[in-house]
């Protein structure tokens, strides 16, 4: 439960372990920050997260809601409105869809509609992702919809720096900010230095340098990318995987850097193919680097089904490292 | 639907004459402002939708005195009366109905969307129950400071048929928070009639079935609006929770400027208008002796002053250079 | 006609509710308008007398038409018009069905060969025919390397290090390099300078320096002149970098591409990125690694395309002084001949001493004569102290 | 080590330098130099090659001894008795 600390400065945790620390470092250091949403205190979390928060910060800070989405999301923006800075917690990206109404007709309006008078200062959390045979209400990666919208930020933290650091940054962020945990990675274990704090969420990470071709992703999907070129680097394809972070504003100066360099890009999105985050990427590509491009700009997405439950379909309807490796095979050609 | 008229033993007693004159005044005040936009809109001026509250002028004339200037105000997209009568300059709400610079809202919102930090005023919220769960939100963030102010939410009955309605009563009472629910039940959603939509017209029995105090109020009295919102405000104010009032009341005019009212008769409409809010408050003052011809011409003169400088004040305001248009959309402006 | 909503266009006259004569109101309803909504009542917002109704009944007009006059108290009536305003007119009928997408009238251009957009960027600088171009990228697009190789006179060597450059390759890349060679002739105005440089001190250093070195490590003077040729580039900056859209447009870094020539035939000259920064074993290691996968074939992309100026020798096929061609866009090439020994003078006595003959090909449009002079002396006073060049 | 191992030890080094070689046209007498146009570079990775598969050190002064298939062969089988 508690992260052991380690020789050189380091500490072993997990993924919803440095979560946790974020979230109990926040309480602790500002009487403004609560966390709110469902099962988020005597259950512990629907995914644990919250797990033994209740005990140290009391149910006015750690508070159970109904199920009711669109009404605590949006007691999540009155409070902001208020002055307070809540942490609100929604269980998975679908159910976000019951509050959307208070997420974009609310939270990334009222600056602006109000001639930027009233600032939203909440930060909302919510599991995303497949891979857990789940189906098709419980899988879906819904984050590329909402970095269609101005007036929200929208943020994946893929490692455990970013999860352990991305939540402070967020809330000193003076707007609505989304954070989106793919649920397969609250499992993953690490360490990180004993000292980890905030982080940017401004900035795309190049998680692994490389010369031929840009693998372009984010979220759960960094590390079947880390595999993936891994993998063709035994083929003798060194492929720099670049790790967005951030969904909404879209750090295009080093997306275009690192396609500049390679000159090949694939794009390796959890989201549907028709319309998502890569298809983004992709036109950024085209409108600013098409002269620097090799090869055609290439995506690895999730097939157009509902995710579905038996195993083997998933795993079909998920990109998959053997998946990524054959889409960057494809565009390298002839070329070693 | 036919008006109900209260019995003379049922209305409450009239205040000073001071006090009485200032709540006519408020409600010409907004009468006559609001003509002047039909006009302005037939002439261009104002464009967009354009909702009137004529008819409505007792609900915010009878509610803003039992508010202090430290208590949130929510409202709808019929609130030009609210926002007058909360105390906005005339001048910033006429030139946000423009679209200019100089507007409450900088142009950004229009009609709808009347903003303003310094009276606490957090929109017209053009979402039909959009803005209930926003109230429930300040309302916790009053609680969660220590403050004893109350929020002050207005909505029209049709928000009754929208989930966030149920979800927010029920978060307001279940957290027992310091929220003013006002409905104004003008009888028409648009134009679809209460009966047609709701199976219990009976808006406060379904507020008191979550266990909070609700009451139904003739609201084309302003001094039975006002000696509601008293017991209404002082009971939040003990700690009571949430209150509830239905507010009786009718729109003379149509939904808005573009509606041929096909769904209501003129018998219905001038039955309504023989109790319109302030020929009924004006004939009970003169009856008291508290008003005469020249007591209303000098309330109309001077009321007709201040609607020429707001007129002018939107005239002469600037419009916001075009080169700002994507300010106000995050707090730094660094988003893509 | 009063405008009812921003998507309101013109309304209909339905009705008239007042005729000329009556005194209206503020407020009161005066007529009857026809809308893509319905029938709406229009209110009147000018108390007075109504002098004259304009718009006939069953009447189109657009928003903004006078559609009657009212008279204030105290105003004198209204002179009739003459003719009819143009604003009542009625509204001619939209246009009304979407006209069929035109036929395309021009036959669709023919499939032209897959090149990338970088490839042909690239292609178009060195003036390379794509033609004549075999593309190694994916679906057999050219890519920006096949160009690079091309426009080097490099035969396209393939991954596979048992492959050879079939005979049209070849032959396409003895095109492209004529094509690219042409381009350097024709466009630039090349001026040339040549000196004799003693290389006895550093040859004596570098053997001294091998002894101690394990046999992977070992330096070739090859090496030492790379690094003396980048060195030198810091003090003469306008030799470093390119010429583009008429303007020098200086390097950013110094890297040397170094001439490699193949086995059999061609060049490439792929660059040793910061050059100057360099220590010597780092660029001498650089530099093994280029000719190894120069010779097999596995060169990159941008080490073909990032050279800011190149460095060529001849030397070991016994050729005295080297008459470089610059490769377009870079303005300059350093050519270096053969080690050779010579009676030359030292402190006044002659003595046997190993020479080299240094030569610089510079763009006369990027630099002149006499900064190109100056670049050969720093070469040579580089030459002269190898142990700074470690 | 037998004679046919250094000769195919030789021939890897050889053809890892330079891929176009085949084996059986390699002339023994005639100098790398003149046969594939070896230059000072490609000597030196042959002789890098040679070290590390036979772990043979050759100083700079015998490469002229190792400029042949023939040479070669005669220098490395010196090299290794004495070992």
């Amino acid at each position: 439960m508690t992260a052991q600390t380690a020789n050189g400065g380091t500490i072993a945790l997990t993924y919803r372990e440095a979560v946790r620390a974020a979230l109990r470092e926040a309480l602790e250091a500002d009487p403004r920050v609560f966390l709110m949403g469902e099962d988020v205190g005597r259950y512990g979390g629907c995914y644990a997260v919250s797990t033994g928060l209740l005990a140290e910060f009391g149910p006015e800070r750690i508070r159970d809601t109904p199920l009711s989405e669109s009404s605590f999301v949006g007691a999540g923006i009155g409070a902001a409105l208020g002055g307070m800075r809540p942490i609100v917690e929604i269980m998975t990206v679908n159910f976000s869809l019951l509050a959307i109404d208070q997420i974009v007709n609310n939270a990334a309006t009222i600056r602006h509609m109000s001639g930027g008078q009233f600032s939203i200062p909440l930060v909302i959390r919510m599991a995303t992702g497949g891979g857990r045979q789940l189906a098709a209400q419980h899988s879906h990666s819904l984050e590329g919809w909402y970095a269609h919208i101005p007036g929200i930020r929208v943020v994946t933290p893929a490692t455990l720096e970013d999860a352990r650091g991305m939540l402070a940054s967020a809330l000193a962020c003076p707007d609505p900010v989304l954070i989106f945990e793919n649920a397969l990675l609250y499992n993953d274990k690490g360490e990180i230095p004993a000292d980890a704090g905030a982080v940017d969420i401004d900035r795309a990470a190049i998680r692994r340098p490389g010369r031929d071709v840009s693998l372009i992703t984010y979220g759960g999907s960094l590390g079947k990318t880390l595999a993936a070129a891994e993998s063709l680097a035994g083929q003798g394809v060194d492929a720099e995987v670049v790790d967005l972070r951030t969904l909404r504003p879209l750090d295009d100066a080093t997306i275009l850097g690192s396609v500049r360099r390679t000159r090949r890009a694939v794009i390796v999105d959890e989201g549907w193919r028709s319309v998502g985050i890569a298809a983004e990427i992709m036109a950024r590509i085209m409108e600013q680097a098409f002269y620097d491009l090799d090869a055609p700009v290439a995506r690895v997405c999730s097939e157009e089904v509902p995710i579905p439950y038996a195993k083997h379909l998933e795993d079909a309807a998920l990109p998959q490292t053997d998946k990524i490796i054959r889409a960057v095979e494809h565009l390298m050609g002839n070329h070693g | 639907m036919t008006p109900t008229e209260a019995t003379n033993d049922d209305r409450p007693a009239l205040p000073e004459r001071a006090q009485a004159l200032d709540l006519l005044r408020g409600m010409i005040r907004i009468r006559r402002f609001e003509e002047k936009c039909a006009e302005l809109y037939s002439a261009m001026k104002i464009r967009g939708f354009l909702h009137l509250c004529i008819g409505e002028e007792a609900i915010p004339v009878g509610v803003m005195p039992t508010l202090v200037p430290e208590d949130a105000i929510v409202a709808t997209y019929r609130e030009h009366g609210h926002a007058l009568a909360r105390g906005m300059p005339m001048g910033a709400v006429m030139a946000e109905m423009y679209g200019k610079a100089g507007g409450c809202s900088r142009g950004r919102g229009g009609s709808m969307h009347l903003f303003d930090a310094a009276t606490r005023f957090y929109g017209g919220n053009a979402i039909v129950g959009g803005g209930l769960p926003l109230a429930v939100g300040l309302a916790l963030a009053e609680r969660m400071q220590g403050r004893p102010n109350v929020a002050a939410c207005f909505f029209g009955e049709g928000a009754v048929a929208e989930g966030e309605f149920h979800e927010s009563m029920n978060l307001a009472a279940l957290w027992n928070l310091p929220v003013l629910f006002l409905c104004e039940n003008n009888l028409y959603a648009m134009g679809t009639a209460l009966q047609l939509s709701e199976s219990n017209t009976d808006i406060h029995a379904k507020a008191a079935s979550y266990g909070m105090t609700s009451e139904a109020v003739d609201a084309m009295d302003v001094l039975a609006v006002g000696a509601a919102a008293r017991r209404a405000t002082e009971a939040i104010r003990a700690g009571e929770g949430p209150y509830f009032l239905e507010l009786r009341t009718y729109r003379f005019r149509p939904h808005s400027m573009f509606d041929p009212e096909l769904y209501r008769n003129k018998e219905e409409v001038e039955a309504w208008k023989q109790r319109g809010p302030i020929v009924t408050f004006s004939q009970r003052l003169r009856e008291a002796g508290l008003l005469d011809d020249a007591a209303l011409a000098g309330i109309e003169a001077e009321v007709a002053r201040e609607v020429d400088a707001a007129v002018a004040f939107a005239e002469a305001s600037e419009w916001e250079p075009v080169g700002d248009l994507a300010r106000d959309v995050y707090t730094e402006e660094d988003a893509a | 006609m009063p405008s009812l909503g921003s998507d309101m266009e013109a309304g209909t006259l339905v009705e008239w509710l007042v005729k000329p004569g009556d005194t209206v109101a503020r407020g009161d309803i005066v007529a009857v308008v026809e809308t893509q909504k319905g029938a709406i009542e229009i209110e009147t917002f000018q108390a007075g007398v109504v002098d004259r109704l304009v718009v006939e009944p069953g009447t189109e007009v657009p928003v903004g038409t006078v559609i009657a006059h009212i008279r204030g108290e105290g105003e004198p009536a209204a002179p009739a018009p003459e003719t009819p305003t143009p604003a009542s007119e009625p509204v001619a009928p939209k246009a009304a069905k979407p006209r069929k997408p035109a036929e395309p009238t021009a036959p669709a251009a023919a499939s032209r060969a897959r090149v990338s957009p970088a490839a042909r960027q690239r292609a178009r600088d060195l003036g390379v025919d794509l033609e004549t171009l075999t593309g190694t990228g994916a679906d057999g697009a050219v890519t920006l390397v096949d160009v690079e190789r091309a426009g080097a006179a490099a035969p396209a060597p393939v991954p596979a290090p048992a492959a050879k450059p079939t005979g049209d390759a070849a032959a396409a890349m003895r095109r492209a390099i004529a094509a690219a060679m042409a381009r350097s002739k024709r466009e630039i105005p090349h001026y040339y300078l040549a000196t004799t440089i003693d290389l006895t001190r550093a040859l004596d250093w570098l053997e001294t320096e091998n002894r101690r070195r394990p046999v992977a490590e070992r330096l070739l003077y090859g090496a030492l002149l790379i690094k003396a040729a980048a060195l030198a580039l810091k003090e003469v900056p306008e030799l470093n970098g390119f010429w583009r859209d008429d303007a020098f447009v200086p390097g950013t870094g110094i890297h040397v591409g170094a001439a490699i020539a193949l086995r059999r035939g061609g060049l490439v000259a792929p660059a040793i990125r910061d050059t100057d920064t360099r220590e010597l074993g780092d660029v001498m290691a650089a530099f093994r690694d280029l000719v190894q996968r120069a010779r097999t074939g596995r060169l990159r992309a941008s080490e073909l395309s990032d050279p800011t100026v190149t460095v060529t020798s001849l030397g070991e096929n016994g050729v005295e002084t080297v008459f470089p061609v610059i490769y377009p866009p870079q303005v300059a090439i350093v050519g270096f001949g053969s080690v050779v020994e010579r009676p030359w003078s030292v402190d006044g006595t002659i003595e046997s001493r190993r020479v080299i003959s240094a030569s610089l090909a510079a763009d006369h449009r990027a630099s002149d004569g006499h900064r190109g002079a100056l670049y050969l002396r720093a070469l040579d006073r580089l030459l002269q102290t190898p142990e700074t060049l470690a | 080590m037998t004679e046919d191992e250094i000769r195919a030890a030789v021939l890897a080094a050889l053809t890892g330098v330079a891929p176009d070689i085949e084996d059986e046209t390699v002339d023994p007498a005639t100098p790398f130099r003149d046969q594939f146009d070896f230059d000072s570079m490609d000597l030196l990775n042959f002789a890098i090659a040679l070290h590390r598969s036979l772990g043979v050190e050759i100083p700079e002064i015998d490469y002229p001894k190792v400029a042949s298939l023939e040479g070669c062969l005669g220098y490395l089988s010196g090299k290794l008795q004495d070992a």
